[in-house]
């Protein structure tokens, strides 16, 4: 335990000294880094501080040190992710290479693809995007119809994704294909790693309606993929997906539980605000139980994640409870942007004009937007069936 | 009272219904946020809908109108939520309408009235000063002067306010809250529109120094705020009746999506879990229906309920239509995320006709007070 | 319309004539009138309350004048009961028999069936209990294991019934049972009407959780049945069965209803008694808002039975919104008494004692009894089920 | 503050659970119910968690306890959920122990706590005077005369009254309100069981011209709010730790059941919404958990946020154990509403645990005021 110590304080004396002020101050979603052959910067420390976590292999912490990553103990992550919060860090660099891709590279890839693709994800250089579900394959992504034939030393490709965010700006997108469309659904899935910039891959954006168009439909019509590109055995792609959404729903899950809590006001200000107080109470009693119903089960499920994280760095066995950390986590989302909307009345219910601040129009297209939290990374009723079945051993 | 639709009513109905489908699919309203229309919705189609006699439902015949009543404008209102029609249909058919026909002198109706009821005059009504609804907040005010008044004051989520002719504005003089007829017009009114997230309009109206006759005044001095209550119940049970075929629309494009959408080789809609919340959405909408008639009903035969009755339909439409869009939207899955598919519109529409006059928790406060508790 | 209206007038003048003053006063549980063999009276007027209505055949308004019935088209028995509700008039006899054997015995019995079993059950001289459901078939009724064996004149019954309210004080019992083993399961199923005075048949009264016994398991071992019981064809009983569900969940929905509306005192009263008024609104904003949802919910379902009432009057085709009645009523009966109880406090928790008013303890029993609403009769879930197949036509 | 339980904290949980499974099954309660038990539990038994040290978890070690504090005691009383068990843990090894150990004075401990520890000296609180939790509203008078004081008054809900050997009573004096300790036997004293629906005992306590000396005071005169706030602090987490232990019991049996029994040929577990009611039960447990360790480990550090986290450990046991026991009793269908099955006990206690110490509503309004809104 001496030794986590003097990490925590080498590691606050290291970010206090290196982490540029503005990048202590909360990220607007479009001041995300998110790296790649063509980055953009909107000013100079975002690229200053992404460099120099890379150096320290900090984009990716427990990735071992010879890839790049910074060979930490998952309890030294913790301590760094803590500090890092405790500073107010921004996240260096982020995106789906680092939290789903990566994790499943060191424990699939072959040596020549971790060397190859894992520094580059820790250094920013590549950025991925995720080609998995498609328009008949959601829930049931295992019902997906994209195909790759292999032909000597390369596979022949046909595929037809959506939801893979951000294609449009993603250097490589690892995907998922039918190899063997004789085998049961679970058993002829592969998984391969595709360079976007090339003929034949097409992503179309696709518009939202929170506005934004942050995912594509992606169109791969005929194109070779080398051979050494699969990860993992010819078919047994599925083990190595369900691996990866297991990071993905935890990445959701953290983000939010992360996002609850953040609050460029508070939502019991912006009910004071605009409902009005008595006595320091919010006015309307509907919209003070509203907000402190949401506050509490917020505050009972932040617990529960301190719990699972206590636990594990106490060596506890790990329980049950982070099958519901995806599906609360989302409900919770859902719910906190709807108590804002309601705090902030028909001032929060603004698309465009000059009046609306904003935070206001943000909130507003946040709202939308996290909308799509319980049905993404498998919805919520996929995530109760999970439990039922995993956890509560209830027949199917 | 009975709870069930005349043979007129049920044609009024039948027709809406077939006006809506036709003339404004949502397709139409998506056409109109697409091309940043000036308006916010088709004059034309106003015209037409003016034409059928919908603006003259609750304006009685001395008045010009066909004294249909509530439950028949209801019908043509649940019909235009069925599609999301945007239209004056509330801010002046309902609102409008309604204000004139209660309280308007005959020199007031004969400036307006004739207009309205022909498309050609649209009005809107400036009572709510902050973002919650709230219709005893009056900070605005009207100064006695030179025999008439002057109006000054900030009115924050006036519906159609930017395309209005004549703004119905409550305003507090020495003797209480008051209503005044004020043209959009008159120097000193300037007015600024809003876009809602629903893709439909509200304005900000700001009054500076404007300056009326004391032929301005809708109703009595004073007694604006009893008047303004009248209006907003017809108001807001009119807001319902839209809700609901907002919801029932909503719940049957659902139900379609969960018999159309295949997963794991059957039918989404085959899991017990989905169907349980859709049978329950079904309970909601019945019960919901039933409120809402009850309140047009009511408004109608002028019950000493109405009131209440009215307070719940626009609860329960509330939370109806917040259930059936949310439900909507997490049951289409990821195409609902888009833009392109229509559900989501529903969604966008429910918060904003949720907020207006009155969200859930002030109808279930003012129905609390009316029984007596 | 204008006989109905003189048919209204003479139908209040003669209850205001017959119905004695005491019966017109709120009916305590203990004071329903059941009739039977062995019939227990509170007081006189019960029986004259009875016999009176009964020899108008208004024990059972819309049976045909033949068997004893009032012989009422559903019109006129609306207004009768409508009047009967504004007068406060008690139900002068309730009963199995009326609410649920009488429909299906108009409909399927046989002319000597119909002329043995309807007068009994309108003049009160029979009282009825239900065999329906089996330790192992509740939700799922039709995998019900109780045999009878034709033999010649007879059929061998044995069965193991359980719910049979009130088997311990009735007459004759009618009677699920499976004739045809073999055959899938809802074709071998007959439906029998059983004397309950006889040897082998053995009710065994049943404590419930709310401390009353109105429920019995009913044993019936080696009992024989005249052939000329079975009500309908032989292998044909679920058919009557699913009709006289269908009467029972009517009647279930009804009770509900009406019970939301009866109150000794109104729950917003207790309310205020209990937790205090400021400006004449309960002090408590978390209970006014409990008790206004409740409320507002009571009062749109009470809308919801009257359209479809005023529909039905109008000759409008029923839509399907009765499919809901009896799932909503219930869950609103449950509702209502958590509200009531939310609103007593720790007062409304007493199970004995002299310090609790008897008002208090009888509704803390009922509580507990209402708990029972959305399982008999088909649980809440089945009517689920039912509406999601019937009325909104999702596949199974 | 870890959210972890240390090993000793787990090795008493081990045994406590043991213990109640072992002595105090739900079986026992049933004997005690039926039998009319004029304690309503048992002394033997009580005598033995005094044994096991139960009555000295949140006793300092200077006072004779272990000081092994709330955490420990939150195992023992999730334990007692788990089986309902009848027993004076709350009233006297929670309430009575922290009262005398925050507060008492040398001669107070002397007189009160080693028959406390020893499992001979059963106390009780007597708070509050209506139907609910409102420990501000004191009508109870404190008058002081002759160098003490007369109480007169009446308590409402006293948890284990009719056994208890000392009451700690709140009154007003002259300076505010302030807790005294009453023994049961003194002179204008009375006490009247009261039987609840979950068959445990409240009483009524009448006060009639109560004379007690000024050593009688518990704390400083005036100081009873503040003193009985945090006295109440811990009642309302430990009974939330016995909700808890309940909920989960509750929850266990109702899953073993979807597992047992079969409708329609297959196990009732396998219907899909029955699946989805049972894992949002799950995680609703999981955050309850959370949230009654976090205050449990509050009180004992002597957390700022102490008080916050008590509001919403309560809060979210009673929603939780209500929820629990009402999907216990619907899944279990008819065979739950037999007095026979022990489902139904969690039903009863359930409504009474939630109104006691403080409703839901209660405390969302206390956690809101202390978050300031």
């Amino acid at each position: 335990m001496a030794s986590l110590a003097t990490f925590r304080a080498e590691t606050r004396a290291w970010l206090e000294e290196n982490c540029p002020p503005i990048m202590r101050t909360p990220a607007p979603a479009d001041e995300t880094v998110w790296g790649g052959r063509n980055p953009t910067w909107k000013f100079p420390e975002q690229k200053l501080w992404m460099d120099r976590m890379a150096a320290k292999g900090w984009t990716l912490p427990t990735c071992p040190k010879q890839y790049g990553g910074g060979g930490l103990s998952l309890e030294q992550a913790e301590i760094l992710a803590e500090e890092m919060n405790a500073l107010g860090c921004r996240a260096p660099l982020q995106g789906m290479g680092q939290t789903m891709l990566a994790p499943v590279l060191i424990e699939y890839g072959t040596e020549a693809q971790k060397q190859e693709h894992l520094p580059a994800i820790i250094k920013g250089e590549i950025r991925w995007c995720q080609g998995y579900s498609e328009p008949g394959a959601g829930s049931d992504l295992a019902g997906l119809q994209s195909r790759a034939v292999l032909q000597g030393d390369h596979f022949l490709v046909n595929a037809h994704k959506i939801w893979t965010s951000n294609a449009h700006y993603a250097d490589k997108i690892f995907c998922l294909v039918r190899t063997d469309p004789t085998a049961k659904k679970h058993e002829g899935i592969s998984f391969l790693l595709i360079e976007m910039a090339q003929p034949g891959v097409r992503p179309r954006p696709i518009r939202l309606i929170s506005g934004a168009s942050v995912f594509c439909e992606t169109f791969i019509e005929n194109v070779q993929v080398p051979k050494e590109n699969l990860l993992g055995e010819m078919n047994k792609g599925w083990t190595i997906a369900k691996r990866l959404l297991e990071h993905e729903r935890k990445s959701i899950g953290g983000i939010g539980a992360r996002q609850s809590q953040r609050a460029d006001m508070p939502m019991q200000d912006v009910a004071k605000l605009h409902a009005g107080e008595v006595d320091g109470k919010i006015a309307d009693p509907a919209l003070r139980a509203n907000i402190a119903t949401f506050q509490m089960d917020a505050a009972a499920f932040q617990l529960t994640r301190k719990r699972a994280a206590d636990e594990a760095e106490a060596g506890r066995p790990p329980g049950p409870m982070s099958a519901m950390f995806k599906y609360y986590a989302t409900e919770l989302n859902k719910r906190r942007y709807e108590s804002i909307l309601a705090a902030e009345g028909v001032q929060g219910m603004g698309w465009d004009g000059d009046d609306f601040k904003p935070d206001e129009i943000r909130w507003t297209r946040e709202w939308l937007r996290s909308k799509a939290n319980t049905i993404e990374g498998g919805t919520s009723e996929v995530q109760l069936n999970i439990i039922a079945k995993r956890v509560l051993g209830l027949p199917d | 009272m009975a709870l069930v639709l005349s043979e007129d009513a049920q044609l009024v109905r039948d027709q809406a219904m077939d006006f809506f489908r036709e003339k404004s699919p949502i397709l139409a309203l998506r056409k109109l946020r697409d091309s940043n229309d000036a308006d916010g919705f088709s004059r034309a189609l106003w015209k037409e809908m003016a034409d059928l006699g919908w603006t003259g439902f609750v304006v009685s015949e001395e008045s010009g109108g066909s004294g249909f009543g509530m439950v028949g404008l209801g019908q043509v209102l649940e019909a235009a939520g069925r599609t999301l029609a945007p239209s004056p249909l509330i801010s002046t058919a309902l609102i409008g309408a309604s204000a004139l026909d209660i309280a308007g002198t005959t020199t007031q109706k004969s400036a307006y009235l004739s207009g309205l009821l022909a498309g050609d005059v649209i009005t809107a009504l400036a009572t709510d000063e902050g973002s919650h609804h709230a219709p005893g907040n009056v900070a605005t005010t009207a100064r006695a002067e030179a025999g008439g008044y002057v109006l000054d004051g900030r009115k924050s989520f006036v519906l159609d306010g930017h395309v209005a002719d004549m703004l119905i504005v409550s305003a507090k003089t020495d003797a209480g809250i008051t209503l005044f007829l004020v043209p959009a017009k008159t120097a000193g009114v300037s007015i600024q529109r809003r876009i809602m997230v629903d893709s439909r309009n509200a304005a900000i109206v700001t009054l500076a120094g404007v300056k009326l006759g004391a032929n301005a005044v809708l109703g009595s001095v004073g007694g604006g705020a009893a008047l303004l209550e009248r209006i907003l119940d017809r108001a807001r049970v009119g807001l319902a009746a839209e809700m609901l075929g907002s919801s029932c629309e909503a719940f049957d494009r659902t139900v379609q999506y969960l018999k159309d959408r295949k997963q794991f080789g059957v039918a989404i809609g085959s899991f017990q879990a989905l169907k349980h919340r859709a049978a329950q959405m079904f309970a909601e909408i019945e019960v919901t229906r039933s409120a809402v008639l009850a309140a047009l009903v009511a408004l109608d035969e002028g019950a000493e309920d109405a009131a209440s009755l009215v307070s719940l339909a626009k609860a329960k439409a509330n939370t109806t239509f917040n259930l059936t869009s949310s439900e909507g939207i997490q049951m289409h899955g990821g195409i609902g995320m888009t833009d392109e598919h229509e559900i989501g519109f529903f969604l966008k529409r429910s918060r904003v006709a949720e907020l207006t006059f009155g969200s859930t928790g002030f109808h279930q406060d003012r129905y609390a007070s009316l029984l007596g508790y």
